[in-house]
């Protein structure tokens, strides 16, 4: 049995945090919210550089071929250190062309993402309460009519992969932004550092990605490299506040001592480590093509949720007054945490979609 | 049992609200446009001074220092009679609530004579200097100093947390004269002129975005020793006298927070992909838990005003009050912004009832720490309350100059 | 503004209080639970001679006719000294009769009731899943035939006020106990203090106690009376866990010393304070006859079995290994707290109750 | 990533699962009926010295103690093989995976010859004998004492939450040998013989009814003190031995306690007021809860059997196993109870799937408790896996006689 990455995937994680280490970080994502730029250019570029936009994409394409795995070090890090950059995005669009685009498709957008000319993002959110499972935007002969947001990173895109209203319910269309009929707007939300934007769709072409199904699919794997995102987030947090606990001197006793403040790391900790058990149960499942996929991307992104929200929350609370401040990083966790729920549908939509492939799976047995 | 006022409340409450109909006519409708704390300066002025000269300052005070002599609920009475009206009042509220007091408890009879009836007239702004970087939750590590200096004391150090700073003309502010004693023993308080030289207030900005508070600096900054409040080395025990009225003020829900009625009219617009929001059972358990905590607390408000109404003090209960109001809020807005999906991201368009919400989420988690984190006001409860013992002090008796650096 | 209980409820309080101290309490409690006899006959005998059951009772119906004020207290005090007799249904009981009942009826019963030689239980469970909003046992020409289980106190009562089927909706029928058709049986439940049974009815003679809106009206007054026997029994629970946490050492301090413990108690106290903020709400509302009452007692009823849940939870882990033996009284408040649910319907059914009240406020404002 | 065996690991399976075929065959049905734990010694016997002679017993110990010399691995695949069948395996649980270890780790030559291979055979059952009504959390405030006397010890105390007591041959007792030394440093652990004059062992029924431990008093039991295990002072250090395979053997979700999967098919069977109670929002929100916990904690140990299987040590993240274990447990039974209303709180009757909940609702309380509380065991998690600061311990360095007594 090896439950645990390749030892690939785990190099690759040790430079990204290495890297991110040096090149992002808390005041990096500080710089990137006081400036007007919708990312951080030249980290984008670095990372374009070090070839992991490149590593899912298949060598015929120009990529380097790597597993899944991959996708998952890379959004577990980039969460980490907060990053500046539409690297998650691309990570989720590159996924959706390697499950479901036909070869001239991934022939199109692959390689200029690999080697960076081509900024891809993805987008379900119509503005509304709607989760996933529903899109208004139609699409008629081939053209797009309709409003998706928020879209991470947009104002930089050059391509997206939206859902819009299918034959049999949502599915994936690719829209190149450089053509006619987009409309691309910023659009403020809770999340200072991370930039989203209103595209609005007045019968822009659009290349239909996979069916229905295709859709469910792919949200999954999302959810899944949502997950370790959401897991590199947290730990973030969970180390600020940890270090915090043990540095910062209230009554005579470093704060840590206090149960009160020892155990809430605690459960931090606790948290944090079952989702990473759900999150290395999906990776396996993602990369293996198991029937147990959408199991597992569900109860990784429920468990990660649950404990992104409380190290975010907590993390502040640990830090008392300085942690409310606006010169305080603890901001940039608690409100990356609502980017991360408003990122692919909310705890409630996952849970029942844990429950409901447990049924499937519950009447398929019997 | 009975919500009524007794006959002595209603008709003082009776007196009050008539003449509020005529005084405060102007203040009946909310401001045009938001006013900004600086703009209200005048305004908080002008109002004090009506307020005044009908005797409706200082209801509590003694009489001897210019109040009214009268008891907390005729204070309450009147405070809710005033909010139904738009008139400024926040500006008053810290000098008159707790400086004020302490200058009175503590203060010379000269210090008395030059302070206590210019602030309840309004013609001076009041702030409190307690809270520092490092001194929080234990607010007896401060570490601003003020040295002796002939007949003056000179003040160096950092305050934080303070509102109003920059609107005040005098402040309160604990010092540590003797770093050689015990960090509760070595603590002095002094009235501070606000515009002395080496003086400076910034503003503090908060993770929310707003900027409540200030920062304030002293650099060199010379007060009298006539200007102390209480011996050399009291500070401490001065400082509870303001602190015990600040626990009384801090507590209920704050007046524009969204509470039950907010996630209900919310969850009646959602649709879900199960039908509608308001339907489901955990929406509507949350509300139920909501509704618990919100009305829980203003019940066992109303439970202390019939306390104070019958002239008793009120139990203990009171304690729970900010805990409960702050998580509640945090755990009600995060609960509403996840149930509305991507529309509870958003900050832009139109829905006021959730961006409301976003502030909420928002500003819980600084409510959660301010006038005591939720680690400190348990601790209180089951101390003071419950009768548990206190946590380890290993620092109590050591000198403050040989307690280890934070 | 006076918003606590009168001067008499008071009174009754400390009298009921000392009363229970000296003849109640976990030691009595535990008799009962290793003796055979369905109740303590001699403490009850003790309760009716003090006038307890005739405190609500009308002056002309032999009692003292207090306000239910006086049955709240009692309630409260009865639910602290986990005293094991039939007060908490004789209360409930004398409710309904005083609320719905003719005259003729009332000057059946509660001269009975008051002088002890009626013992009168309520019942609506029927053993299965459903909540007090159905009821399936169905009554045909004054003839009642179902099944209500389980009843606390059943074994020696002389007469139920049962839930049936009625035209609009269950409401309430007496059956006096001693006549035809009437089968008792006990049922063993979780409570091993309070005796519960189950009451098989064949045709037995059924005497309708008002509509389906009076069993409605009571239900909230059995609620009512209900929170306040919970929050006594999670007031003894915490105070255990409290005198405890005093007074056990371990590494060196008072457990009570450590947060971990202290925020448990505080958190304990705190849920109990908002249980009695509603309760008191809901005592006015009831003794007033207030609108408010449907909407007061559903969240005193959720509230103090929060409050309850908690503190009997919590008060074992406080106690640790000792709080789990056989000997220790903790287990009478982790048992009662199942009791307590069981009695008048899930925290779900009482939260869902409080929530339509809202709306119907609300709709009725707009 | 690869859930599959290695070679090395799949060929040892493939080998112990031919071997049960035939060995373990008359334990491929439960039992007739229960069978308590006294009755089942002579079959328990029986099976043990089958495994021995097939060389399936002490797999992880060294060949030098009569052990197979192999991996925690080999002995996981050889478990996990032998628990898809009936046989009688738990007496001899604590004696070898703990007791024995500490024997032949800090027992003298004449030790491991006289009792190792008894054990291993099955000749001999073990207990541990360490918690006492005023050192649970807390052990090292044992009370139990032992005396020296010529070439003996004299021992006098009580011992409690002992398992399988009152059916062993020997156990391994921590006693104070010096009240005068620090907490710490006094203790001494010996082997005691159960059946010696002055042992008493009385079953401990618990709050959930079952009587699975003993209480041991010791009444001037007299030990030779060539039965010591490790130096005189030293009995803290030799306990941490046999803690530390407990740490590894508590933790998993109990074989029979139930999951995710009970509380979907009772809410399966449920129809609320407002529908089937597996439609109900709360009530998935809940199955999704308890499969993560549940499916978690099964996928954390899986990291752990992959880190083992590849000769590296488990991570710290084993530590979180039996906090969330027993908390989940607790908090899906109340949750099955409430849905199930008055058939959650009745016992007769013919629901076996609410009954298991039942029992899990009063086990859970116990399990949060045993073998280290919830709030030990987030200290644990805090100080060994965050690095944060242990608790104040003002009794570490004190005399144990001069700690004011509990």
């Amino acid at each position: 049995m090896d439950f645990d990455f390749s030892d690939d995937a785990k190099a690759l994680r040790e430079q990204a945090r290495k890297f991110f280490d040096e090149r992002a970080g808390p005041a990096v994502a500080r710089a990137s919210m006081n400036g007007t730029a919708s990312f951080d250019a030249a980290l984008w570029q670095a990372v374009v550089d070090l070839g992991w936009t490149a590593a899912r994409v298949p060598e015929a394409h120009g990529g380097v071929g790597m597993s899944s795995e991959a996708a998952c070090v890379l959004a577990e890090e980039a969460g980490r250190s907060l990053a500046p950059i539409p690297l998650a995005q691309a990570l989720a669009a590159t996924e959706a062309l390697i499950a479901l685009g036909t070869p001239e498709q991934q022939a199109r957008w692959l390689p200029g993402i690999a080697d960076g000319s081509v900024v891809a993002v993805t987008g379900w959110a119509e503005g509304g309460t709607a989760s996933p499972a529903k899109a208004s935007a139609k699409v008629d002969g081939g053209a797009i009519n309709g409003t998706k947001s928020p879209i991470a990173d947009l104002a930089a895109a050059t391509m997206a992969i939206v859902s819009a209203a299918g034959p049999d319910g949502p599915a994936l269309y690719i829209v190149d932004l450089k053509g006619e009929g987009v409309g691309v707007a910023p659009v403020d939300t809770l999340d200072l550092v991370r930039r989203h934007g209103t595209l609005t769709l007045s019968g822009a072409a659009a290349d239909p990605l996979g069916t229905t199904a295709g859709y469910h699919d792919w949200l999954d794997r999302a959810a899944i490299l949502g997950s370790f995102e959401a897991m590199g987030t947290a730990t973030a947090a969970m180390d600020m506040a940890v270090a915090y606990a043990k540095e910062r001197t209230a009554f005579g006793q470093k704060i840590g001592r206090y149960q009160g403040i020892k155990h809430k790391c605690a459960d931090m900790y606790i948290k944090l480590e079952l989702a990473r058990a759900h999150a290395l149960h999906a990776a396996w499942a993602m990369e293996a093509g198991a029937a147990e996929l959408r199991q597992a991307a569900s109860a990784a992104r429920v468990a990660s949720l649950d404990a992104l929200a409380f190290a975010a929350e907590e993390n502040v609370q640990i830090h008392g007054g300085i942690g409310f401040t606006w010169e305080s990083d603890c901001q940039f966790y608690y409100r990356r945490n609502r980017a991360l729920v408003a990122a692919l549908g909310s705890r409630n939509f996952w849970a029942d979609r844990l429950v409901r492939s447990l049924e499937q799976r519950n009447a398929a047995a019997a | 049992m009975d919500f009524n006022d007794t006959p002595d409340d209603a008709e003082y409450r009776a007196k009050a609200r008539a003449w509020l109909a005529t005084a405060a006519a102007d203040y009946r409708d909310p401001p045009a446009r938001p006013v900004s704390r600086g703009e209200n300066v005048p305004e908080s002025r002008k109002w004090q001074k009506i307020k005044h000269a009908a005797g409706y300052t200082g209801i509590t005070w003694p009489k001897a220092f210019g109040g009214q002599g009268l008891s907390p609920m005729h204070s309450i009475i009147f405070n809710q009679e005033q909010s139904k009206y738009h008139a400024p009042t926040e500006l008053f509220a810290i000098g008159l609530g707790m400086c004020i007091p302490t200058v009175f408890t503590h203060g010379s009879p000269a210090l008395i004579e030059r302070y206590v009836a210019k602030a309840l007239e309004g013609e001076e702004v009041w702030c409190q200097l307690f809270s520092e970087p490092s001194a929080g939750s234990d607010l007896a590590g401060i570490r601003t100093k003020a040295v002796r200096d002939g007949d003056d004391w000179v003040i160096d150090g950092q305050k934080v947390w303070t509102t109003n700073a920059h609107l005040s003309d005098f402040g309160i502010i604990v010092t540590r004269t003797d770093p050689s004693a015990p960090k509760h023993k070595g603590l002095t308080m002094f009235i501070v002129d606000m515009h002395a030289p080496g003086v400076e207030a910034r503003p503090l900005k908060q993770m929310s975005g707003g900027s409540d508070f200030n920062e304030v600096f002293f650099t060199g900054v010379r007060v009298s020793d006539s200007h102390r409040l209480g011996a050399v080395g009291d500070g401490w025990k001065v400082s509870l006298t303001t602190l015990m009225n600040e626990r009384l003020a801090v507590g209920g829900k704050p007046g524009h927070a969204p509470g039950y009625r907010d996630l209900m009219a919310l969850a009646a617009r959602i649709e879900t992909d199960m039908g509608p929001a308001i339907e489901a059972r955990d929406v509507r358990q949350r509300i139920a838990v909501t509704y618990i905590a919100d009305e829980g607390i203003r019940l066992t408000q109303m439970r202390a005003l019939s306390a104070l109404s019958k002239g008793e003090a009120p139990g203990p209960e009171q304690s729970i009050s900010k805990v409960v109001v702050a998580k509640t809020m945090q755990e009600m807005a995060a609960f509403a912004l996840d149930l509305s999906e991507a529309s509870g991201f958003t900050t832009a368009g139109g829905d006021p009832g959730l961006h409301k919400l976003q502030g909420s989420y928002m500003a819980s988690a600084g409510l959660r720490i301010a006038g005591g984190t939720d680690e400190i006001l348990r601790n209180i409860i089951a101390e003071r309350v419950l009768g548990l013992p206190g946590d380890m002090r290993p620092d109590k008796d050591t000198p403050f100059n040989e307690i280890r650096a934070a």
